[in-house]
């Protein structure tokens, strides 16, 4: 046991950071650094610098784009790039669809996708959610039916993030109904473009517009485009989610608490720092250490490349505590989370802010985080799956 | 000791539901919260007519001469509601400031036309300092010929751009943070060297930035004595948390009704969310926060008149620390166990939500309190 | 609505208070103040001086023993009695057993029970529990198999509180499994001097002997002694576990946090009280806040004579706060939570005191005090059935 | 980074996992606790002959050098077991007296002894108003002759009467909190002017009230500089907050395992407990929180030799924090899950959880550690 950086993964950690010194635009980074919404065209740049260094797809196979990291290097990656407030990657290409196609699909399927993520080109989404199947996903009910050459596809996603700049979705589909529910779904691969399919924007509690409903309608999708086997889309499906939950928190989680230290600093309270405040700073402390544990927490974990039932808990606590870091922002900033200005969230606003800069995005954030103990399998189904995968019960 | 409704009370909560069923419906209110004003001049015209305008008002002045229990019933109401009218600023907090601490002649002149919906008030105290201190007050009142100049900022004034007056806050004496130097004056909103900057929040109300650059007020703006304002504030203030601890026990009240039905009628994995142990459990818990919530409203509601200072505001303190904790839960769960569908702004449980977490935040979130109380 | 005492309450409150002074031994309040075990005498005592006063019983019925006091009257006696350090009162005979002998008894079983349930000369316990039926009661096996005049029990009753002083215990006892578990229940009542009952002493975490195994073999009990009709007993036991459960709590947690404000008082830190540590302080109004609304929720039911559902919500908050109030006790006597000296909680313990006289009770009561989630139904218990008969679920 | 046990800490671990089955089934560890000493010399010998009294000992005294990683796999079977020999007092705290300060001639002499089992040490720091500070002490020290008087009283000094020497905090200067001043000194145990009230603790070990009057000792008794005992302490109760973490740790996943297969054994309503959701999820709550102990405790294990006081001290009071909330909730959860049973003395779940109640307050509670990790 040693927690010891070796020499050569320092000199990684410098090039990173020269690297990012050297590339990210300074305005990307102050509005990374404020919180405020990023426009797709600032995570596609983001992207394809990385993509140019050769770091935009780490964890794929070395043929295909990957680089050979060490568990250690991945970490210290992900570190920096959130340490300097470099824009997130989109999981859905590079992160989710990515390993299904190159683990499950064919060889023409990797030729085809693959590149485009690699340089951006290609936006996706993901089409599981449906209105009827949140917690129970097995149960959806959009229907491919095989005509030819083709699948037609009919029925509606929903909470499809970003849909509104895609170029590809990926969904599951019920190809057959005869058996149990997670038997019959298949996996498709769709062209946004094609007709038929209608994306409506579902405005979130906080304002934004970050999800979506997407409608297909008689939409023809080539059989060219099935992953893997037809029915055997659960499968493929179950991989996917576990690279969504085991998507490392730590960086993203210690963003949010500088964000947090900066507004605490900032405010006032009896004349002095809020930071002075005992109440104040005794929550703060508890919320470092809780965030010290989970670090250690997932580097622990950081050996298993191939995510576990570790996945789930780690979903559990770090999303726990995204949500009670931006509580604590919002309780930072007292009542200056009351001003609502959509526009004053949008980088370039040109009005002077309504009290403190920093407070704007206080209670949009705290509203829009409530999300995260929902997705991806919200955290009790993530309970239902410890309990019996991990303690049999 | 009796927590029973009088039979004049069960009608005013008659009444205001049946407004409310009337006029409250999502789709009429997300309209108003998007019209201009933020609110409907014929809803506040209805509730002068109806007599909650004057409900707590002394009987001499045009008023009904109700007490906070009164007050409670119509604010749970109007919580259930999610009311975006200025009720609380211009009539519990405003109306209060004149009951206690108004000359006759301001009382003569202003609570009539307070009860008969033709004057509104606000309230601004909050400073870009101050956080929940009420005497922590940088705004300065300087003396000048009969009267005084007022300058310095003011920010969160709830509901100030359709106001006709504003109660400020200001130093006329003292350091920052004495108690002792506050005044408080009634100042006109379109007076000259006051600038606003209004805009909407979170939860659908509307707030101001108020700059004052030597505004001009005379003698007789004064409310209540020069320099004793900490006190008049101290006062008031704790009205209005007992009046908004009801509106709060409203808003939850909704959540979890909405919650258990919603429960009910979502089928996953073949089976309603309600049978599932785990969501039961939880709902068991939000059921308790209710009434845990709605017990310490009643409390505040009996006792925000007590004569002892110091039980009075230990009173206060603690339903503001419960309501805080109550809606947190309440909130932060409704919008959970409603899954994907608690997230989208066409759902109204997202509405509550959002107004649980500003009412934390109002007169000092549950940590303010919490010191507050330890501190008594 | 209002909070006034009406000047006959007030009169009462003082004719309570006197009473208790006039008759309550010191010794005996210093022993309940500082929280040491009492003996079967000191319960005793205070209940005959009770009874004497014709306030042992105040919720029974007037013709049988009771008292027409109103909610408040009921509310202010109880208060009272705990405000001075009174012994608290046994349950088993005047608030559990006797409720249902004079709802569902013979006019002989109250003549024969209800007197020395009255002047405390017969002692009860509650045989409900068994090894195999913790929170599933209904699935309890002891056997009462009727031969003649007689039944004759075999089984095991178990965490039977104070078996070791009783004359009488009620039993649920099995007299018929053709049905439904709860069916086929009946209501014994069991003179513990019969051939074949064995008294074990289970001893808990917190070194103290209060509760028992009680063994049946072949117990000869009389069928007069059974109470309302065989195989109704589940009715009888349902009815006496609301009033087990309703039990009011405000009292003795006003008890316990005059205990903690006192002990913290002569607490030190950092050279001063430990009232004034920060952490310290918000954490024991943290605790007043809930107590004060633990109270106001009991006062909102105390009109209620025939407590409902809110016996499930007050036992579940009201234990949780005897819980919480043990806890922030052993936190605040700091190290000396550690030296246990079995005799030390006992009056009349000679030697002096490790530490700090109050400390001694702190850790077994915080130990014994984990007891309250369990019994009369543990919490979880609490929420099922507060899920279905309040929520509908 | 890497989190795997060498080869060697996998065989130690699997030795003491060997003593704990074979010496520390239940009923024998409640007859060492009732026994007069309250332990097993036995035990102790045989610890020694295994090398464990060594472990952590430097080779030139006979130890075996082990590191901080060493210990905690040991404390965490020790844990696992309930072991209730003196191993963190004598050793990781004595030892690492010795070896933070102690003198050549002290190390020469006592450190042998030490790792062959053949002296004990115990360490009296807490006071009757200290709560858990450190560097409040109020026994005092005065030069006499060529040494030392010490007076004063100690309390909770854990296994002081089987220890041969115990080391006692004392000023020798300053004022009752400063942090300079303090001395310590290594005391006889049967020297004369020391008193002690020996009596057991609720968790089953042994511990003393020491009052010492006039105990006088040479100047060869001080441990460490004259004055500099606050940093010496520091240095060493974070090598024992880091050996208790572990202890904690091992307690921590015997009741979690215990308790997840009661609950598949015990039938109510005709399934097994574990079949109900709600104890479904507070198992994974008591598993989630036995994996955060675990994390916290190679992260001080890792860190508690850190040169950078601020990390380590850092370190030591965020693993002691984790550590208090994790135990405290494995702990009540335990005996909660396990109803009636668990309150019994007669089941080991009660036994771990008081242990676990213990661990909390040894040198400092959550509270102590989070207000320590705020201000630091």
């Amino acid at each position: 046991m040693d927690m010891e950086f070796r020499a050569e993964d320092l000199a990684f950690q410098a090039e990173v950071r020269q690297f990012i010194g050297e590339n990210l635009p300074l305005d990307l980074q102050e509005k990374v650094a404020r919180g405020l919404h990023l426009e797709k065209d600032d995570y596609v740049l983001w992207q394809q610098k990385l993509n140019q260094r050769g770091w935009f797809a780490p964890h794929w196979p070395v043929d295909l784009g990957g680089v050979e990291w060490t568990p250690t290097q991945h970490f210290l990656f992900q570190n920096e790039q959130v340490e300097a407030n470099c824009p997130p990657i989109m999981p859905f290409g590079v992160r989710m669809v990515a390993p299904v196609i190159f683990t499950y699909g064919s060889a023409e399927q990797k030729q085809r996708f693959l590149p485009s993520i690699l340089d951006s080109t290609a936006w996706w989404c993901q089409g599981y959610s449906e209105p009827g199947s949140g917690s129970d996903l097995a149960s959806l009910q959009t229907k491919a039916v095989r005509e030819g050459d083709h699948y037609i596809v009919n029925g509606t996603k929903t909470w499809t993030t970003l849909a509104q700049h895609a170029d590809w979705i990926f969904c599951l589909v019920r190809t057959s109904s005869d058996s149990k529910p997670q038997e019959g779904i298949s996996f498709l691969l769709i062209d946004m473009t094609t007709p038929g399919i209608d994306v409506t924007p579902i405005i979130t509690i906080d304002g934004s517009h970050e999800v979506n409903s997407v409608f297909f309608t008689d939409v023809r999708v080539p059989v060219e485009n099935l992953i893997g086997e037809e029915n055997k889309g659960w499968t493929y499906a179950k991989f996917l989610l576990l690279f969504e939950r085991s998507n490392s928190l730590t960086g993203s989680l210690k963003q949010q608490l500088h964000r947090l230290r900066s507004v605490a600093g900032q405010e006032r309270s009896g004349g002095l720092s809020l930071m002075a405040d005992p109440a104040f700073a005794a929550q703060l402390a508890d919320y470092e250490v809780q965030l010290r544990t989970y670090e250690f927490l997932e580097l622990r974990t950081l050996g298993n490349s191939q995510p576990g039932a570790e996945a789930s808990y780690l979903k559990i606590i770090g999303t726990d505590l995204q949500q009670l870091a931006s509580e604590l922002t919002l309780q930072a900033v007292a009542y200056y989370g009351n001003p609502y200005i959509h526009d004053a969230l949008v980088h370039g606003y040109n009005e002077p802010a309504v009290g403190p800069e920093y407070a704007a995005p206080s209670a949009p954030q705290y509203f829009n985080y409530r999300k995260t103990a929902i997705y991806a399998g919200s955290n009790e189904i993530q309970r239902n799956i410890l309990s019996k995968a991990v303690l049999g019960m | 000791m009796d927590f029973s409704l009088s039979e004049e009370q069960q009608m005013l909560k008659d009444s205001v539901q049946r407004f409310i069923r009337d006029e409250y419906e999502l789709e009429a209110r997300r309209k108003l919260v998007a019209s201009d004003v933020g609110y409907s001049e014929a809803n506040w015209a209805k509730m002068a007519e109806l007599g909650w305008l004057a409900l707590s008002l002394p009987e001499e002045y045009g008023g009904i001469g109700g007490g906070a229990v009164d007050t409670m019933v119509l604010m749970e109401e109007f919580g259930r509601g999610l009311v975006v009218e200025p009720y609380m600023t211009s009539i519990v907090i405003g109306g209060g400031f004149l009951m206690a601490g108004g000359s006759a002649a301001q009382k003569t002149e202003l609570l009539p036309k307070l009860a008969a919906g033709e004057l509104k008030l606000a309230f601004a105290y909050a400073e870009r300092q101050s956080r929940f201190d009420l005497n922590d007050v940088e705004c300065k009142a300087e003396k000048s010929g009969d009267g005084y100049k007022i300058s310095g900022h003011k920010g969160v004034v709830f509901h100030a751009a359709t106001a006709d007056k504003i109660i400020v806050s200001a130093r006329t004496s003292g350091g920052s943070r004495d108690a002792d130097g506050i005044t408080l004056f009634l100042v006109d909103n379109n007076c000259s060297g006051l600038t606003r900057r209004d805009y909407p929040t979170v939860d659908g109300l509307r707030a101001s930035e108020l700059e004052m650059d030597g505004v001009t007020v005379a003698a007789d703006a004064v409310l209540g004595s020069v320099g004793g304002g900490a006190a008049l504030m101290e006062e008031v203030v704790g009205q209005a948390i007992a009046a908004i601890c009801a509106e709060a026990v409203g808003c939850m009240d909704v959540l979890q009704e909405t919650t258990n039905e919603y429960l009910k009628t979502r089928v996953q994995f073949g089976v309603p969310l309600s049978k599932f142990q785990v969501l039961q459990h939880r709902m068991v818990d939000m059921f308790m926060e209710c009434e845990q919530a709605r017990s310490m409203c009643y409390m505040v509601n009996l006792k925000v008149g007590d004569e002892d200072p110091v039980e009075r505001a230990k009173s206060v303190s603690a339903a503001k620390v419960q309501i805080g904790n109550s809606g947190r839960f309440v909130g932060q769960q409704s919008v959970q166990l409603h899954g994907g569908m608690g997230m989208t702004d066409e759902l109204h449980v997202g509405h509550y939500f959002k107004r649980l977490t500003m009412i934390d935040t109002m007169f000092g979130n549950k940590d303010h309190h919490l010191k507050r109380y330890a501190d008594l």
